[in-house]
């Protein structure tokens, strides 16, 4: 994902330890660049959903709810899109599990993968990544309501 | 440690409404879990979950909805969800959750469709 | 400043752009974190703002208002108090430039020193620090209303 | 780039009134500092600068206000600040300025007292 020059000064970084009780600090920081770069309310929630997602999975997945790992966070805003990338130092996933179950298999779980790829633009798994995890959302601004920054 | 999620309880003779109040997220679902189960382990007739003070919830707060349900059909009770938000609702259709569901107005409409007394 | 090894993970990082626009995310964060750990309004306030302060003072004197560099800054709640540390690649301060005005001598300006100083328990300057500067603002749990987290 | 600081002016045949809406820090004071100086320049007799909707403001915030309060005593014109939240009243007392700016309730206070018409 190559950023402008211009860009890359735009960048938010946030670290969190493996907990969901941080989950909330990810929403607000998220909330705070979005507003700040005039996303729509809808794309801010959108990110934000998305985002706490991708979160819990680590922590519940890559590193199986174990609280005394990091999660990093960057956050690059632009005129046309916001993008966020999560990486991890758990376990690699591997490709072939990260599937959404069948909508139609009504079961507690195994909802995240599936409101991701409906709330995000693009939900990319970085497979040259490693060690860990390296996952890319996103949300492009949208066009009608969003103004620029 | 303050908590992003408040819980409300008001059991009747027939029936109970949990009460939620704030975010539910992988953080504060098992709290709300935690409400939840015993509830259906003590097979109360009608359960009523309001969602109308839920500003956020996450997949981890549909999934402790989905077993609450599955576990209330087994001794054919009825759960009933009422006052979804905007956020809420958007999430129940992205999950496509929202046939799977008896989702209601309010409570007070419950009422007045006497499905609760 | 040593952390205790079951603090280390409730350790929250941030790097942001040396930009005054991004002072908001900052601040975001830290009401985050404090709501968090159950800090007073009153503590959170003043965090908000000594930090606030201290971030400003880097924008303007170690990166001289260039915008294309970051700001570090780690935060570290507990039961007893809540640190901040800030890091920048800037222009090293001599400390004895470090000083407020005289509050007499009213003028526009030179009141940032003060405020941290008035705000929280702890204001130091990590000489050792290398290479720009490492700022760490500590603040106790005023132990009237607090509750523990 | 949405900014936290909105900014009214009121103007009247001898005074204007600068109503600051929102958070005044090192990146929003600029805007207020813009919009304050030229009516400076022209050397309004009376200027009242309003913060009863400041949530927040900084040492930059301060620093704009010592520069028009001195500004205009320079031309011996009023500098009325009206409306002080508490947070704003305390960045002010911990600068010591309590005691600098003539400071009062709110606009209308200051049209009671006659201190505008
Ligand atoms: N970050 C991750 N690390 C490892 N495995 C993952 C990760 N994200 C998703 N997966 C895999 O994809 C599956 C589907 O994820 P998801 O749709 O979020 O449902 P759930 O997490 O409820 O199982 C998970 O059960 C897991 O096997
Ligand atoms: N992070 C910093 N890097 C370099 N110099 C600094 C830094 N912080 C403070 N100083 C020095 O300390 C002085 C006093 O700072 P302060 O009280 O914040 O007032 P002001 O920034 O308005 O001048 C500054 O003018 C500057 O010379």
């Amino acid at each position: 994902m190559p950023e402008k020059t211009d860009e890359k000064y735009r960048n938010v970084s946030l670290r969190i330890p493996s907990n969901a009780r941080y989950l909330k600090i990810v929403r607000s920081v998220l909330e705070a660049v979005g507003r700040m770069f005039d996303f729509q309310e809808h794309t801010i929630q959108a990110v934000l959903l998305a985002t706490n997602e991708a979160c819990a999975n680590i922590i519940n997945h890559a590193y199986k709810d174990e609280p005394n790992h990091f999660i990093y966070l960057d956050i690059y805003p632009s005129s046309e899109r916001i993008q966020i990338e999560l990486r991890d130092n758990g376990i690699k996933v591997a490709p072939e599990k990260i599937k959404p179950r069948e909508l139609g298999d009504v079961r507690p779980g195994g909802l995240g993968i599936h409101l991701m790829r409906s709330l995000m633009d693009e939900v990319i798994f970085d497979q040259n990544y490693k060690p860990g995890n390296k996952l890319i959302l996103i949300k492009k601004r949208s066009e009608k309501n969003d103004k620029h920054s | 440690m303050t908590s992003t999620l408040e819980i409300e309880i008001n059991r009747n003779q027939n029936y109970v409404v949990i009460s939620l109040c704030g975010e539910v997220d992988l953080y504060s679902s098992p709290k709300f879990r935690k409400q939840l189960i015993p509830l259906t382990q003590a097979k109360l007739p009608t359960i009523v979950i309001d969602l109308s003070k839920v500003s956020y919830m996450d997949s981890s707060g549909v999934a402790t909805l989905v077993e609450g349900l599955q576990l209330i059909e087994k001794y054919k009770g009825n759960f009933y969800i009422t006052g979804l938000t905007p956020m809420v609702r958007e999430v129940f259709e992205l999950s496509r959750l929202d046939s799977v569901f008896s989702i209601h107005e309010s409570v007070e409409q419950l009422q007045r469709n006497q499905l609760i007394p």
